[in-house]
């Protein structure tokens, strides 16, 4: 066989710089982020939400997500809010989980039984989370922050945000507190801050490329607390309401251009 | 720890009027619940914890040195020399695993180095939030204070800089004490990457 | 015959007994070889110019090698292929497509890369072949716990 | 999820239609193992074809070192609002999904 020549030398590679580095590393998420599978998933959501299940066998269309039952128009970028029916404030996954129960009947054990999917089977609440954000494009963020127990989360999630915790005394700001920073390539977003929230918070949910997998809001939470190294934050609890609403509040303004793609 | 528990009544009530580190700790008892090896105990703060939380990661100077004072007792040092061997640092700076719900207990947990630090110059991805280390032994040598001191920093940040964000990677039982030598070995060995 | 037609006749052959797969052509050997000069071996590729004309637009750091996007356009008059071939994969050759009139020489993808490697892009146009090639670096994200 | 559902946007570019379709693919390798350490076996698209009201202008060959869940963009020479894009792929398990759009 005839060997190919080529000029190695045209291909020689140097050591990049920090700066570079950088660089390219955002030249790489802005290339895979133009390319997300993330709508692949809207389908199937959609299916879901109108799927009859559970003992009264009935689908999720009628939920209330804050703009009137069935209402899926804005109601992704006007959460988390405060729901008088059950007198607290939810997230999207926390008021799925409320309907769930409520209209299908559902118990808590059965509905959370598997709330984070894989690659192969994405979860419910992932699957519905990528359809009703979906139909939120283009709506500015606006969680509710009217009512007191509204103002009451958003203060738990602040606080929470700095408290140090753990088997490793860990905040959310020991990574996300200073800017300019990364773990490993990873850029840290400042996320008590309204520049750095806006863009972040506007992509969730999204599709994660390293694990092909759907991620929510309250996976990331999880998945943040797990390598806090603390015990686990139990699903569409309080405190995980309350960081998401903190968070949330802090994007407020931007419009909604989810679902993302993540690393 | 009575000196944090005195110091820690002066301070509450000028900062974080609403809600307290006590209300977040109950809050947290309620939401949460063990996994694992992650038991309960985790979301109890200690003294170190507290004091950070309430002053925003500044206590003032005497508490600071007052802690860091307590933080020191806990280092153990073991007999003989503190260098390892740096290739096995290398492999313990590069692992991210250790004391997770999900990291089976016993198993040998890494230092996540290369998370917050530029060491190896070999290895581009690396974390900024902590100090670069290139070149940490080229600078100050590997006489035995020096060792004494990575040695002690890796067991416990918070001993030298009470609010650091570095985990206490002895103290906290993620790193058994061969592995932090090893650790010693690969920031002070003249044959280290880190030393190019 | 140079081997690819070889296997389209093979193919066309195959598609009378089994109609799901008509006319999909899937050059086995090309696809199995292990190294890159086996791949252009069974894709009937001899010689390749160097080509400033063909470019590779791609990150030079991958912060993910399950993910990594590669953007492709010949400025090669006549253009009628165009072939992907990771160097340091398991198995290089990654992709081929044939234009037809009415479409342009481009094409965007996301590949795996198992390790850091050389890219390498072939044109194939009115008979002749040119290549050009960039590394990228696959790297570690996120906290690896 | 094999034969998931596929997505496509056809829009008219500066002097050509951008194609960007979205397939949902496992691309398994065969090299991965799964949860309880069985290799999951190759199970990867290896044909995809790109037609313009009918007529193909795209045939592609590609390994299990595409992306799982592929995303692909080409360009077509002119195009108008209206033109049918059809997409489709093949597998090595024989299967197979296609998807139609007008160019917008």
């Amino acid at each position: 066989m005839r060997l190919i020549a080529f000029a190695a030398a045209l291909f020689a590679s140097c050591a990049a710089s920090a700066q570079d580095v950088g660089k390219e590393i955002q030249r790489y998420r802005q290339m895979v982020a133009e390319g997300s599978p993330a709508e692949l998933f809207e389908l199937p959501g959609e299916e879901l939400w109108k799927k009859p299940q559970g003992p009264k066998n009935v689908s999720l269309e009628r939920c209330d997500l804050g703009e009137g039952p069935g209402v899926l128009k804005g109601a992704y970028a006007h959460l988390p809010r405060y729901f008088k029916d059950a007198d607290r404030v939810m997230d999207l996954e926390s008021r799925l989980l409320y309907c769930m129960s409520t209209l299908q009947g559902r118990s808590r054990d059965e509905a959370t039984a598997r709330v984070f999917g894989s690659a192969e089977r994405p979860s419910e609440f992932e699957l519905l989370s990528i359809y009703i954000a979906g139909e939120s494009r283009g709506v500015r963020i606006e969680p509710g922050m009217s009512q007191p127990k509204e103002k009451a989360t958003y203060e738990l999630g602040r606080a929470l945000y700095f408290h140090r915790v753990g088997a490793w005394d860990f905040s959310c700001a020991s990574c996300h507190g200073d800017e300019g920073k990364r773990i490993r390539m990873q850029e840290l977003p400042v996320l008590y801050k309204p520049q750095y929230a806006r863009p972040v918070i506007a992509s969730w949910p999204a599709y994660r490329v390293s694990t092909s997998q759907v991620i929510t809001l309250q996976w990331r939470m999880n998945d943040c607390y797990r390598q806090m190294r603390t015990p686990e934050p139990t699903f569409g609890s309080e405190t995980t309401v309350a960081l998401i609403h903190f968070l949330t509040v802090t994007a407020r303004g931007e419009p909604y251009h989810g679902p993302g793609n993540k690393r | 720890m009575r000196r944090t528990a005195l110091a820690l009544a002066l301070l509450a009530p000028a900062v974080w009027a609403d809600p307290t580190p006590q209300d977040i700790q109950r809050i947290m008892q309620r939401d949460f619940h063990p996994r694992g090896q992650a038991t309960m105990e985790r979301v109890v703060q200690d003294g170190v914890q507290r004091v950070c939380t309430e002053t925003h990661d500044r206590p003032p100077p005497d508490l600071a040195k007052a802690l860091e004072a307590d933080q020191m007792k806990t280092i153990v040092y073991p007999e003989g020399s503190l260098m390892g061997d740096w290739r096995r640092g290398e492999a313990i700076a590069q692992g991210g695993r250790g004391l997770t719900w999900n990291d089976k207990p016993g198993d040998p947990a890494g230092g996540s180095c290369y998370n917050c630090h530029e060491l190896s110059p070999r290895e581009l991805s690396h974390g900024t939030i902590g100090p670069s280390l290139r070149r940490f032994g080229s600078a100050r040598g590997s006489s035995s204070e020096v060792q004494r001191y990575v040695y002690g920093k890796v067991y416990n940040a918070k001993a030298y800089n009470v609010c650091s964000q570095m985990p206490r990677l002895g103290a906290s039982g993620t790193l058994t004490s061969a592995q932090i030598k090893d650790l010693v070995a690969l920031l002070l060995d003249p044959a280290s990457p880190v030393n190019e | 015959m140079n081997p690819l037609r070889r296997t389209l006749i093979a193919a066309l052959a195959f598609a009378i007994a089994r109609p799901l797969a008509a006319l999909a052509a899937w050059n086995k050997e090309a696809f199995s070889a292990k190294t890159p000069g086996d791949a252009l071996k069974g894709l009937g590729i001899g010689n390749a110019t160097p080509s400033k004309d063909l470019q590779i637009e791609a990150p030079e750091i991958a912060e993910n090698g399950a993910v990594v996007p590669i953007e492709i356009a010949s400025a090669i008059a006549g253009t009628s292929a165009l072939i992907v071939m990771i160097e340091k994969n398991p198995f290089p050759l990654t992709a081929r497509f044939d234009f037809k009139e009415g479409a342009l020489p481009f094409v965007k993808l996301n590949v795996k890369m198992g390790e850091t490697s050389d890219v390498r892009v072939l044109a194939e146009a009115g008979g002749k072949y040119f290549t050009a090639t960039q590394e990228i670096k696959v790297t570690i994200g996120g906290c690896g716990g | 999820m094999a034969a998931g559902p596929m997505k496509m946007r056809a829009s008219l570019g500066a002097g050509f239609t951008d194609v960007r379709v979205l397939m949902t693919h496992p691309m398994e390798t065969g090299l991965r193992k799964d949860a309880d350490g069985k290799i999951v076996p190759q199970h990867f698209i290896q044909n995809l074809t790109v037609k313009m009201n009918g007529k193909t202008v795209i045939d592609a060959q590609i390994s299990q070192a595409v992306s799982r869940n592929p995303v692909f963009s080409f360009r077509l020479k002119g195009g108008a609002k209206g033109d049918k894009i059809e997409v489709s792929w093949l597998d090595n398990h024989g299967e197979s999904a296609a998807i139609e759009a007008a160019v917008a």
